[in-house]
């Protein structure tokens, strides 16, 4: 069956309505994707048909809901190709889960060992580091940018040594839309004896991820931009390494027993799930990879690069354009950011939504650290879902197209 | 077959609490705690020729840990290692698909099927031959 | 307008639902709430009408997003009487707030300082701060509990030292449905120069709280308790309290600037919400509190007074059972425990809910040291919210004068 | 009134960049930093006899941004603080109502009234207003 873009775009209620009296063209999935009816139905029905505490509950409502839950798990783990449903940790999202990972792995580390980011880190993949290294006195080294937006990984050879105890990168950035050449992480960080840590929040949308083929420790995604609930995220682990991280938090759901003079823990992943943990969104993560494995993934990868190869041709036809990241298809995801001289990337996005319903983001994208590299404050960014089309493109061109002759 | 958890046999079989008694450190014991609930069953075990000799266990718990619990101390004197494997496995399997245990099981296994529509509760029933297998020096 | 629980039955969809076959007699309200049709909308008209990532966004579904979580926050600050939404933290939830507290004012304990605590803590206001002292060598001081299951204040001046820092209690207990006598906690740790957390999570659901005229310093909620979605939460601090805490995690959002060498922060609140807030969640607690606000309080407490009322009655009349908490009807809620005399939990539970149709909740309630107080691995419990009627507790009693026939 | 936040007259008035340049360093200056989209403008007074007598800024930011210091430089040199202040709040009000500004306000607060119905761009066009107020060593 050939995929159909328009066919999609009807299983999401909200991109039929007009905000603003206008058709919406949804371009910023990159920071929010929406939610198919799949999705929003399963998290009501569990809402008024089982909804309830999980764990201990003997009744019908409490059986329903830890069972709805644990599936969940399962999905996610069938989603990531983890060796078990024990491997996945639900977290409110990408950065709590790498928050949780950063102190829990923390606890290993001594002053002087060293962690591995990347100029083009998302926030999320930084602070929680810096929280890390004030408390410990790690050391941070950063992985610098290439002109075209990617993960300069000649620089590995230089920037991991003995001391390198994790290398934490992006697996797609939320700025430049590149892919990072895992397998050449990986044995890089092998050959010092590092572990690797992926921030997946930009990987997942785009399909299931094999961890274990991956070869990496760590994995970090959000729901909500993988079109499930806001609130509910994946910290994934292999087994022994979330054997080794002490708990971060603490509460009801991740203990042992507990006494006030000692309190023992849960194993993985309930040591890192304390208190009531986001029900009803697991349920919808879980949901929204059962929606994405169902797609046509070949088909929807054509779809877009297909509009990604029309949304740089367009923009490189605008003058005064300029494009953050590769420039070409290769090893990347339809996230395109641009600069357009002479205006700022709120007022271009002000432009775009107020007369083409054009939704962009623009600003730093909390990547403070790759816009310096860059020598900008700022980008605009469009970022693609399957449901987006040809419209969606055109309207984004002829819009930047106007704002230029209005506002540059 | 009754769609009740607490049918009287089972009441009954709770009741009798075949094999019940303070470990007496004779033989070798093992101690498994229920995670979600803080129950807890300890089962000590004496071997003799490979088989087992003698068996009691100790439950602090449910009803169905009770009930499960003196299933074990009615069949394991005289039974072999393999024998407890074989019924800890044929309970596994009723649970998860809820067809009736095993031809060759020890009958009150059947006692047991009504549970399998209950998840939260499957480690009540579990947990005797687990701590069993434990005390037996396999891998639970 | 005379309070009438059926009709309030008929705003949740979930109680006109016959899980296994019969009426749904749902007495587990103080592990989660059900979510009235309110609720269920405001969440379900965001995800279909403005959902999208907040802050920072400009186009309509992003301006949309950011004034619903806003207006969200400024609904929990009327709600708990703040002296303004700046000083409303969404979290996870309660266990999640006081981590957070814990981790946040944890920076500013010395080893040897004191926190107290009381022996009917859920685990949740327990094991945070042990994770605290096993970093920072403090010392934790625990209240112990009277005979009718509550927090024995009398022990304040012997508890109570010149190094008591903080002083964090339940202000209702979940087990005994005991509350604290916020006042006398509140002048003893005074008089001593300690702050004061109070673990709100079983208060917030029978009404709006002051939070000024309470005297406290911190206050933590969750919101599936108060009839809202899983995965929400509140950690308020007055202004200055918060102002004093670092970040616990980072991320996106939480940032004034980010650079490798040296990272800035955001005011509280964001300063203690990184990453993607749980959006549509904090718009359901803010449907759900104003939900609560519409109710002729009055009616409601005195509602669930009288079945709290008949509940203990009824049980003191059923041989072999045993009131863990309060007896009478003085401060307390409508959370009930019990136990039944050669009963376990789970067998009771387990009887009323396959025979009867009524969710209870058995085991040890996440307070395994107020269990150990009283002698017992755990109990059973019901626990009352508005929409509870005499069906549903002479449903309870049958049920356990059956379990007691046939079980004991 | 223009519905549209980018009326010709807007643009003109930030490209007309009164009052642009770098502060010299003579008299108070102050930075104000839009948490939200890291946008900076930097004002700098002089004053003289309670009066101000020059003001200069320094906007990274946004044509509203940029716009609204235009106006600022237009109409500060000779102002007294009070008129600062003044404007200020004509135009927190006229953003929060929606309502057209006080009678006797700056001329071209009145551009600004399509914003009102954009709470994320507020801030740009406070910034430069408030940068002023800190400079003239009120709390902003
Ligand atoms: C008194 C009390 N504190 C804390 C919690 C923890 O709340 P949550 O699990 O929503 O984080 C609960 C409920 O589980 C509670 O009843
Ligand atoms: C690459 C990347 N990492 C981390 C995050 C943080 O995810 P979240 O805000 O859902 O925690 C995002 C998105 O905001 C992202 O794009």
């Amino acid at each position: 069956m050939r995929f159909d873009p328009d066919k999609l775009r009807s299983e999401f209620p909200i991109l039929s309505t007009h905000p603003g009296g206008r058709p919406l063209h949804y371009l910023d999935n990159a920071a929010t994707a929406q939610l198919p009816r799949a999705v929003l139905d399963a998290v009501s029905r569990h809402e008024t048909e089982s909804r309830a505490n999980v764990a201990r509950g003997v009744h019908i409502l409490a059986e329903r809901a830890s069972m709805a839950y644990e599936d969940a798990r399962g999905a996610m783990a069938r989603y990531l190709n983890a060796a078990s449903p024990d491997e996945i940790a639900f977290t409110q999202g990408t950065t709590a889960a790498i928050n949780i990972a950063a102190q829990g792995l923390g606890a290993g580390f001594k002053p002087g060992d060293e962690v591995v980011l990347s100029e083009l880190e998302h926030h999320s993949n930084i602070v929680p580091w810096q929280l890390l290294r004030d408390r410990t006195g790690i050391v941070l080294r950063v992985l610098p940018v290439t002109d075209d937006g990617r993960i300069d990984l000649s620089a590995l050879d230089r920037v991991l040594t003995k001391r390198c105890k994790l290398v934490a990168l992006a697996h797609a950035s939320n700025v430049t839309g590149a892919v990072t050449d895992v397998a050449r992480v990986v044995e890089a960080a092998r050959a010092v004896g590092a572990r690797v840590l992926l921030d997946g929040a930009q990987a997942v949308p785009h399909g299931p991820i094999d961890v274990q083929a991956l070869g990496i420790d760590l994995y970090a995604l959000s729901g909500h931009k993988m079109f499930a609930p806001n609130g509910i995220g994946v910290l994934w682990g292999r087994q022994e390494v979330l054997a080794q991280m002490p708990p971060v938090f603490g509460g009801g759901g991740m203990i042992r027993h507990v006494t006030f003079d000692a309190t023992t823990y849960a194993d993985p992943p309930k040591r890192f799930e304390p208190g009531t943990p986001p029900i009803a969104q697991a349920v919808g993560l879980g949901a929204a990879a059962r929606w994405i494995e169902a797609l046509d993934r070949e088909s929807v990868v054509a779809h877009e690069l297909r509009l990604t190869g029309r949304m740089l041709n367009g923009l490189a036809g605008i003058a005064g354009t300029r494009i953050i990241g590769p420039t070409g298809l290769q090893a990347r995801r339809g996230v395109v950011s641009f600069a357009l001289e002479g205006v700022h990337p709120h007022d271009l996005c002000q432009w775009v939504n107020d007369r083409f319903g054009v939704a962009l983001r623009g600003g730093h994208h909390c990547a403070e650290p790759l816009m310096r590299r860059f020598g900008l404050d700022g980008t605009s960014r469009a970022s693609l879902a399957p449901y987006n089309t040809d419209a969606d493109i055109d309207a984004l061109l002829e819009g930047v197209a106007d704002a230029r002759r209005h506002l540059a | 077959m009754s769609e009740e958890l607490y049918e009287d046999a089972i009441v009954a079989l709770a009741r009798a609490a075949h094999g019940a008694g303070k470990p007496a450190g004779e033989g070798n014991s093992a101690t498994i705690d229920n995670p979600l609930c803080g129950d807890r069953v300890t089962v000590e075990v004496t071997l003799a020729d490979g088989r087992i000799k003698a068996l009691s266990h100790n439950v602090k718990g449910c009803l169905l840990c009770k009930a499960s619990a003196s299933m074990l101390g009615l069949h394991a004197p005289g039974a072999s290692r393999d024998a407890i494997a074989a019924n800890a496995a044929a309970l596994d399997a009723m649970l998860k698909t809820g067809d009736a245990p095993a031809y060759g099981s020890w009958p009150e296994l059947a006692l047991f099927l009504p549970v399998s529509r209950h998840k939260s509760r499957f480690d009540c029933v579990r947990l005797p031959l687990q701590a069993a297998a434990k005390a037996l020096g396999e891998t639970p």
